[in-house]
């Protein structure tokens, strides 16, 4: 392969990157010239969309390359995931205008989506490793950003040590796993999965703990619901969604190819479902939405992990299915949930309290999105969960997918009860309680076709994951 | 029927209006409740007409199912689009969409808020029940089985009485349970399906194909059957249905009865049964026993009820025991008799619940003993009152006395010979199941007793203002289903024509061994 | 030089005073940038040195200074999961070392390969790895901003935040 | 116990102290350079690794990982500082008005 | 006209409908009284008149029974369920009595139920009934005799319960109606065997193949069936142990008395077991018990009706007594004997019990005998009828009841199928009894001094004609009714039993043995209420026990409250609702929430907040996750 076809390889492989990264400095220099917070966030939607689209048409194209041997490198359906993801962005771009009118927003959620689209093309740790610090670092920087009370730091700093524990237990597990094999190759992971190797099993378990606690698997999700509450919608949303698909998709290249096997499976198998259980039942109490979510999204990440039993032939098309549609109905929830001046207000159930009077259509979109995240059909979760269980079944773990599932109604409770909230409790608007602003509602709507989409056609979607 | 060859279009319109209905309830109607109202109505009138339509065109003679669709949906897990119509299904269609408005006039007045949001939520409701009868892929009966419960707990929990959530999460909790474990089989089911023949389809037919050992029928029938029988309710998974029913508003209480309810039953008839062969014949007493507790169970508790509503429930639990008895008993008549009190069921509850709402309306309050002498007061009201309890009792010439008398006859047909073989235990379960005969005379009674007979009394009456009987729109939707009712009884013989194949391709599916292969033939 | 390494790190969880922990994590820090000069990779030492010692280190002591909140003398210095977490500190110890002694993998008993030097490890980094290189760079970018937002943010509750006074 | 047990020996207990330092400590500050701690551990045994199989991979790592580090201090920082501004103390313990 | 038996059957049922819409408040009293009751009155006359028409047709044929499809009801697999009328010697007799004697009662009701309220909507149920009745009679399969059979109880509810202002009419209704439902039960479960062996209903089907003993009849034991059918007989035609309710039936007007729980449906137990003497011919032991139930209700029912002083009571345990004494002749195989005995009694007993409505009439409602007396010349044709009618029932020569209860006697004592001398001794005791009570009655109400009250008195008057030309008809087919050779005219269709023949020489015996108690239980009623009123008195106090059991009727009623109605209701109330509905289902169910909802507090608990909680969490986390990897090593 010559230098130029590796080039040009190079560029059209990192196009969705390149994009991204053109999006940042467009942006960094409109900062630091100090104009345009106004048109901050229409360049980058632009650079978001033009990655995402460039990531399709790749994808469509069936493209596939290696430009950096050993490195990086991309196949139509990593790039089909990639796009997925970043087109999953706009909805959290567009909803991060009520809360942050500043440049800095923009920038900062481009560079993690930059690292996010390194983690599912990475062919070595060390670009995982920097697709995953990249991915988290500005979000701790996002947490703190819309600072509207004292706990937003505290949330920050909890998100920020653990997951700088996360980072270290990586790099623990690499670096074991380097040393019996030789190499930082992430395709050693799968053959390593079935060693007897007392070491290499714990460079094993070492890597996908670390990635559990990114995924806020229990025991390591306790950072999840503080970091959540303290963080404003849009960085709420971004992490809820996004970058949890993106460890998933991190987990999946990890495991590419490889049936869960030896120690691992049992981890897969008993942690998800506690994280099931746990995040399903804890999340009946609480009185913030997004804590609640957060809880929410333990439980989910049991479901995705869940995955990981299946055989590895569906796994990024069950994977990336999920987190799609995970993640569509997330963003449509916390697109069209009303505004208000006091954050503590906005983000409390109580404020739902009878909201279809005075907001029918959020309160459908809340109520649909909380369907769709309880699992029951029609709607796209349902979809996802199946397939997920399917695969599970169909892998041998019959008794773990009725376990996982009997777990799953577990949270049908705590769904409802939103539902309930909304539609049968008498509530009066706070003072300050607005509709959710105009560019929150257009990603509502992205959501809710998104939704339908996912819903009445998730054949078609399947057939180009 | 050569001819006919708009059926399936026809059939998908019938499926699809009341979406159409909800568009434009939502569109047209969005604070307008009179509108709203006529939209409602219109289209599940359409529907009605339509679902007839096809009823007529339906062909006795012919197998299989007619007026089909089928279009590949999700083809990576073969699940496909695909409705039509069999003699197990088109009764309840028919009665569903039957029940469509009358179920929007009953609610005509007596919903006074979020009229538009009610009528969107009834056709949906709508559009789901009559999806999950005309289903015939695992994967799209499972997403319209689910997707009823939506709906209904809106209807309950938004439009529904003093304790509607705690009724309406009951309801959903509980029916999701087995909602959850149906799931879980129905992954294995396919699964193993596909694993056998590499057929990977949700298909009812190709799954009738499927051959399991005993023990994992066994497992998967129980699964299912967790399912449905909360959803008919059976005894001892009943306790959701009495709260439902009592907070529910008339128009759910009615959809409840008349049409959900039935989806157990039908779900047992159409797919625990004939999927699980081995296991439903290994499992029949114990299924048995339940189905005549339920009789006799729900009968006992009718009697002692002082709830109007609650009365109505439980007598739902005791008849639709015979329908699960008459199903059970394999005999051609039994099952025939089923799907009879399967759609008398939901044409005498839905009446008698239209009348109950039709008082509690006027009186606000569904004490039994607040009331006395309706007779005098109501005649109309009486008269149509008396003609539903006395469907209820089964009385002949009503449609109860169809299903009950079928059902009990099949009941009894299949416990002799088994008698007479030395298992006493059918035989038994026929003679308790007929008592329930007279229990249902007992407590049916004893509601007419108090309700109509007797001084005058009845809350918010007074001599100066006495109570109103009956308008005409209320007159004109008991006499539409006071029709049903006696046509069903008088004259079933046109409708049992229509499902006698369908229950004979029952009967045989359910009687055939579908074991796998001795093991060492296959590996 | 492992042993003074091991102490001092046991020191910083003792120490009361965190300029102390600092001083005792820059031991630390020193003494593992030794052992790297010992293994033969020089350059990863002197970076130790720079990097963490010489940058991070000195940032951290500076805002120690800065911030000198003297906690109250009363303050426990341990969380209440003292007991628990030294139990498990000893278990993990424990599983890593055993995972490393009862390993078989050859790298453990095998002979070091000759220690490469920094031109090799420079141009590995700048051919092989020039993505991460980039990536790198990237990744400083967003770093910056991440910092400037942080600090802004910092400056817009400034005025806001009870504790104004102190800052 | 030959040379390479030990350093990995030191590093996993490094990397231990670290986030033991991290459960233990009440002071943010302390708690912060308890991670570095953890990261340095994981350093070690990197470097040794990498010695050991004369490949270049585990030094470019720790190098990346000198990077992330920095980095992670220097944001760590002025949230801490953030923290400090409020409720004028370090300790780790008052912060936890987030639970539930 | 090919449609006649249907026309028949259909005929009232037309009635019922334009009454029930026009006469009604349904309809608003659109129609009025006198339009409703020729209504009312006139398609039971024509449906008399056509049956009169069918059995001439009958006749033409040669008695061969004439079968009339209407349209099939269902077909289920191979078996036909058809709607279907059969006329034959049986059911024309029972269709002439009920078309005949219903249609003079409707006419009798017309005066009686004068301005009544109700007025149309008490001819509409009596026009229901008719219907319901005559598909009963007509009907050729069980199918369609159970529709009836229902269909009479339900009217026999509306008609009871008609009064419904006042709750323990409507109270009778229900327990008659209940009563009856535990008899279909029976009914059902026979009706179920029967189609088990022979796949239809047809009733001439099966007893031609139980006489001829097919294939199929062995399948179910005659005996089983005919046990179970005669459950159901017992309930509509009052025999022990369901009797208790046709007592209280007697809260509806008395025409209903006279026409529903007298001389019609509750015959209709006898009807049914006659119709199928195919099943009890081949059942020696189902006879037994039916002989043996008969002779015991006959007797038991006579000695209430000793003390009775409702004027309607009396002659409700009377129609029980008589009832059994069908059952008897029944049981011991003379079915013609038996509908001999319900043609008989429905002459005098209509009578009887019209007479006793004219009475009451009179009286402006009043209805116990202790209060009357002295009525014989303020109403002299309702005494004369009544006294003919009292007459028949006693069993005076040459009136109806006489040649019927006659034979019941001889057959009961001499019939080769289970005839005994036994059951001759409980039944000709019982006719004695019956003779007693009976003429008690007429003295206690027409003759002697009165014993009304001056108000009353003052308004006594006798019945208009529309009544009293009832009675008198009535009272002369009550006289003459006998001579009608019933079980001559039946015996081409059901055969009576043979006699033993050794006991055929007592035939003689027995008739003046019974003429002599007839007049004995005559003269001890003359003897005892002829005379002083002290005179019963002491004999009432001499066996005040007696008295108290016999006035008590035998605390039949309690005890079934005891044993059966309180306990079913405890047992639903305290150990189904309380117990597992609500303790044991709802109980786990909610104990289930709370389990939820208190983990759900544990676990939100557990999230403290404190970051070293958090760390801890992770550090176990991967301690443990370790320790487990290494299980397989």
């Amino acid at each position: 392969m010559n230098a130029a076809m590796n080039t040009q390889d190079a560029l059209m492989a990192m196009l969705p990157e390149h994009l991204l990264l053109g999006g940042m400095v467009v942006l960094i220099m409109m900062e630091i010239m100090g104009r345009g917070s106004r048109s901050a966030l229409w360049v980058a939607l632009g650079s978001v969309v033009a990655a995402a689209a460039a990531a399709f048409w790749l994808s469509n194209a069936q493209y596939a390359a290696a430009p950096f041997a050993g490195q990086f490198s991309v196949t139509p359906a990593v790039l089909m995931a990639k796009g997925a993801l970043l087109a999953l962005a706009v909805p959290v771009l567009l909803m991060s205008r009520t809360e942050f009118s500043d440049g800095e927003f923009s920038i900062l959620l481009l560079s993690s989506l930059y690292g996010l689209c390194l983690l599912p093309s990475s062919d070595s740790f060390l670009v995982m490793f920097l697709g995953l610090e990249l991915l988290a670092m500005p979000v701790y920087a996002l947490v703190l950003l819309a600072f509207r009370r004292p706990q937003s730091a505290e949330s920050a700093f909890k998100y920020l040590v653990l997951s700088g524990a996360a980072t270290a237990t990586f790099l623990m597990g690499v670096s074991l796993l380097y040393g019996a094999t030789g190499s930082m190759s992430v395709s050693e992971f799968g053959p390593a999965l079935a060693s007897s190797d007392v070491m290499t099993r714990s460079a094993v378990v070492l890597v996908l703990l670390a990635l559990f606690l990114k995924a806020a698997v229990v025991p390591f999700h306790a950072w999840a619901p503080d970091t959540y509450e303290g963080a404003s919608i849009p960085v709420t949303a971004y992490m809820a969604t996004l970058t949890k698909g993106a460890v998933l998709l991190a987990a999946v290249r990890l495991f590419s190819g490889a049936n869960a096997s030896g120690p691992i499976v049992d981890l897969l198998m008993v942690l998800p479902l506690v994280s099931i259980v746990w995040g399903n039942l804890a999340a009946i109490k609480q009185q913030s939405f997004r804590r609640m979510i957060a809880y929410s999204s333990i439980a989910h990440a049991g479901y995705l992990f869940y995955a990981f039993l299946g055989d590895a032939e569906g796994r990024l098309q069950a994977v990336l299915f999920y987190v799609v549609a995970y993640s569509v109905v997330n963003l449509l929830a916390f697109a069209v949930l009303p505004q208000n001046d006091d954050d503590d207000q906005r983000d409390s159930l109580d404020a739902l309290k009878g909201l279809y009077h005075r907001n029918p259509f959020a309160a459908a979109m809340i109520a649909i999105a909380m369907l769709s995240l309880a699992g029951l059909p029609p709607f796209p979760g349902f979809a996802a969960k199946f397939l997920i269980f399917k695969n599970v079944v169909a892998a041998g773990y019959t008794t773990y997918a009725v376990l996982g599932l009997v777990g799953s109604y577990l949270g049908i409770y705590f769904y409802l009860r939103v539902i309930q909230l909304l539609f049968m409790t008498a509530g009066e608007a706070t003072p300050s309680e607005r509709q959710a602003g105009g560019l929150s509602r257009a990603a509502g709507v992205l959501c809710l076709v998104g939704t339908l989409m996912l819903a009445v056609l998730p054949g078609w979607v399947l057939d180009r994951m | 029927m050569s001819e006919f060859t708009m059926g399936p279009m026809l059939l998908n319109l019938v499926l699809w209006l009341p979406i159409v209905g909800a568009g434009l309830v939502l569109l047209a109607a969005r604070a307008n409740d009179s509108r709203a109202r006529t939209i409602s109505v219109a289209v599940m009138t359409v529907q009605f007409a339509l679902a007839l339509l096809l009823y007529l065109q339906f062909d006795a003679t012919a197998p299989g199912l007619q007026f089909a669709t089928q279009l590949p949906w999700i083809a990576q897990w073969g699940v496909s689009y695909l409705i039509g119509l069999d003699g197990v299904n088109i009764l309840l269609v028919l009665l569903t969409a039957f029940l469509g408005p009358i179920v929007v006039l009953g609610a005509w007045t007596s919903i006074k808020k979020d009229v538009p949001l009610f009528h969107v939520v009834v056709l949906l409701l709508q559009f789901a029940m009559m999806g999950a009868y005309l289903a015939q892929d695992l994967f799209l009966f499972y997403l319209f089985w689910e997707a009823m419960l939506i709906p209904m707990f809106l209807i309950i929990g938004m439009w529904g009485g003093a304790r509607r959530v705690y009724a309406t999460l009951k309801f959903v909790l509980y029916t999701a349970f087995g909602s959850i474990l149906m799931l879980a089989a129905v992954i294995y089911l396919v699964q193993s399906l596909q694993q056998s023949s590499g057929v990977m389809s949700f298909a009812f037919a190709d799954l009738y194909q499927s051959q399991l050992p005993l023990s994992v029928q066994s497992i998967l029938l129980g699964a299912f059957a967790l399912s449905f029988a909360i959803k008919v309710p059976m005894v001892p998974l009943h306790t959701w249905l009495p709260d439902a029913h009592v907070e529910a508003p008339t128009a759910g209480s009615v959809i409840l009865a008349g049409v959900l309810l039935k989806m157990g039953t039908y779900g047992f008839m159409k797919l625990g049964f004939p999927l699980f062969p081995d296991a439903t014949r290994a499992f029949t007493p114990l299924l048995m026993t339940l189905a005549v507790i339920s009789i006799v169970y729900g009968a006992c508790l009718a009697l002692v009820q002082n709830d109007i509503k609650k009365i109505i429930a439980y007598s739902s639990i005791s008849h639709l025991g015979y329908v699960m008895l008459g199903l059970l008993t394999l005999e051609l008549v039994g099952i025939q008799g089923a799907i009879i009190q399967m759609v008398s069921h939901g044409l005498v509850a839905a009446g008698l619940f239209l009348l109950v709402g039709m008082i509690y309306d006027r009186c606000h309050t569904r004490e039994l003993a607040a009331y006395g002498g309706l007779a005098r007061l109501l005649p109309v009201y009486s008269v149509f009152f008396m003609i539903f309890t006395l469907a209820s009792v089964g009385l002949p010439t009503t449609s109860g006395f169809t299903g009950e008398f079928l059902a009990l006859m099949g009941a009894f047909t299949a416990a002799w010979p088994a008698h007479l073989d030395g298992h006493h235990l059918p035989l038994v379960l026929a003679v308790v199941a007929v008592t329930g005969v007279v229990l249902g005379a007992m407590y049916m009674l004893r509601f007419a007793l108090t309700f109509l007979f007797g001084a005058v009394k009845a809350p918010h009456h007074s001599p100066e203002q006495p109570l109103l009987d009956l308008s005409l729109r209320e007159k004109s939707i008991l006499g539409l289903l006071t029709i049903a009712v006696f046509a069903l009884g008088l004259f079933p013989g046109g409708a049992l024509q229509k499902t006698e194949l369908a229950a004979k391709t029952y009967q045989s599916l359910v009687t055939t061994s579908r074991l796998p292969a001795p093991a060492g033939v296959t590996p | 030089m492992g042993a003074v390494a091991l102490l001092s790190a046991v020191l910083m969880l003792v120490l009361r005073e965190p300029m102390r922990v600092a001083l005792a994590l820059i031991t630390t820090m020193v003494m593992l940038g030794g052992i790297y000069g010992l293994l033969g990779v020089h350059f990863i030492a002197a970076f130790q040195v720079l990097i963490y010692v010489g940058a991070v280190m000195v940032f951290m002591v500076y805002v120690i200074m800065l911030l000198e909140v003297r906690e109250a003398p009363g303050n426990r210095r341990y969380s209440r999961w003292l007991v628990p977490g030294v139990t498990a500190f000893a278990t993990l110890v424990g599983v890593l070392g055993i995972s490393v002694y009862r390993s078989s993998a050859d790298v453990l008993t095998a002979p070091g390969a000759p220690p490469f030097s920094l031109t090799q490890f420079s141009t590995a980094f700048l051919s092989q790895y020039w993505l991460e290189f980039e990536l790198t760079s990237v990744f400083l970018v967003a770093a910056i901003v991440a910092a400037l937002a942080v600090i802004k943010v910092s400056r817009r509750v400034h005025g806001s935040a009870p504790g104004s006074a102190n800052g | 116990m030959d040379k390479v047990h030990l350093l990995l020996l030191l590093s996993g207990a490094l990397f231990s102290l670290g986030l033991l330092g991290v459960i233990v400590r009440r002071n943010a500050l302390v708690m912060l350079m308890c991670m570095e701690l953890m990261l340095n551990g994981v350093n070690l045994s990197l470097v040794t690794f990498s010695q050991q199989r004369g490949d270049a991979a585990g030094a470019v790592l720790v190098f990346l990982v000198f990077v992330v580090a920095t980095v992670e201090i220097a944001l760590a920082i002025p949230i801490v500082l953030l923290l400090v501004r409020f409720k004028r103390s370090m300790d780790i313990d008052r912060y936890s008005d987030l639970k539930g | 006209m090919p449609h006649t038996l249907a026309l028949i059957a259909l005929l009232p049922l037309v009635g019922f409908l334009l009454n029930g819409f026009f006469a009604t408040a349904l309809g608003g009293h659109r129609a009025n009284e006198r339009v409703a009751a020729i209504v009312g009155c006139a398609f039971p006359i024509a449906a008399f008149a056509l049956t009169i028409k069918a059995f001439l047709d009958l006749q033409a044929g040669g008695f061969t029974p004439i079968v009339e499809p209407l349209y099939r009801w269902a077909l289920i697999g191979s078996s036909s369920f058809e709607i279907a009328f059969y006329f034959d010697r049986l059911s024309a007799i029972m269709t002439l009595v009920v078309t005949g004697v219903g249609s003079v009662i409707h006419i009798y009701s017309t005066g009686y139920m004068h301005h009544d309220k109700s007025f149309g909507r008490f001819f509409a149920y009596l026009n229901l009934f008719l219907f319901f009745m005559l598909l009963l009679v007509l009907g050729r399969s069980m199918l369609v005799l159970f529709v009836g059979w229902e269909g009479v109880g339900l009217a026999s509810y509306l008609l009871i319960g008609f009064w419904f202002d006042d709750l323990t009419n409507a109270k009778a209704g229900r327990k008659a109606f209940i009563t009856n439902r535990i008899g279909d039960a029976g009914f059902l479960l026979g009706m179920f065997l029967l189609y088990r062996a022979f796949g239809t209903l047809d009733m001439d089907t099966i007893n031609g193949a139980f006489l001829t003993g097919s294939g199929a009849a062995m399948i179910v034991p005659a005996s089983l069936v005919g046990l179970l059918l005669f459950v159901g007989a017992t309930g509509k035609s009052a025999q022990i142990p369901l009797y208790v309710w046709l007592p209280d039936a007697m809260a509806g007007p008395t025409p209903v008395s006279a026409l529903i729980h007298a001389a019609t449906m509750v015959t209709a137990g006898v009807y049914l077991t006659a119709r199928m003497s195919g099943i009890y011919m081949m059942a020696p032991e189902a006879s037994q018990v039916i002989a043996v139930v008969g002779v015991l209700t006959a007797f038991f029912a006579a000695t209430v009706a000793l003390v009775q002083t409702d004027i309607k009571k009396v002659l409700a345990y009377s129609t029980v007594s008589q009832l059994g004494f069908m059952f008897l002749a029944l049981g011991v195989g003379a079915y013609g004997v038996a509908i001999f005995h319900v043609v008989t009694h429905a002459f005098f007993k209509a009578c009887l019990f019209l007479g006793a409505g004219s009475v009451i009439h009179a009286l402006g409602g009043e209805q116990d005998i202790r209060k009357m007396g002295g009525l014989r010349t303020k109403i002299p044709l309702t005494f004369w009828t009544f006294a003919v009618a009292t007459a028949a029932i006693a069993g005076i020569p040459g009136l109806a009841g006489f040649f019927s209860k006659d034979e019941i006697l001889w057959y009961a004592f001499a019939s080769a199928k289970g005839g005994a001398p036994w059951l001759w001794g409980m039944a000709a005791l019982t006719a004695l009894m019956t003779a007693f009570y009976m003429f008690r009655l007429l003295w206690l109400t027409f003759m002697g001094a009165s014993r009304m009250s001056q108000e009353v008195e003052h308004h006594v008057h006798e019945s208009p004609i529309s009544m009293t030309g009832v009675l008198m008809l009535l009272a002369l087919l009550s006289a003459g009714g006998g001579y009608i050779a019933i079980p001559h005219f039946l015996e081409a269709q059901i055969p009576l039993p043979p006699i033993v023949e050794s006991l055929a020489h007592y035939e003689q015996t027995l008739l003046i043995v019974s003429i002599v108690l007839a007049f004995a239980g005559l003269g001890l009623a003359v003897f005892m209420f002829g005379g002083p009123a002290s005179r019963p008195e002491s004999i009432k106090q001499a066996l005040l026990p007696v008295h108290r059991l016999l006035s008590g009727k035998y605390f039949i009623d309690e005890l079934y409250d005891r044993v059966i109605v309180k306990p079913v209701a405890w047992f639903s109330e305290v150990v189904l609702l309380r117990g597992s509905d609500t303790l044991l289902l709802d109980g786990s169910l909610n104990g289930l929430a709370s389990l939820a909802q208190r983990s759900a507090g544990l676990l939100s608990r557990a999230q403290t907040g404190s970051l070293h909680l958090y760390a801890l969490l992770v550090m176990v986390g991967i301690v443990g996750a370790l320790l487990w990897s290494w299980r397989h090593v």
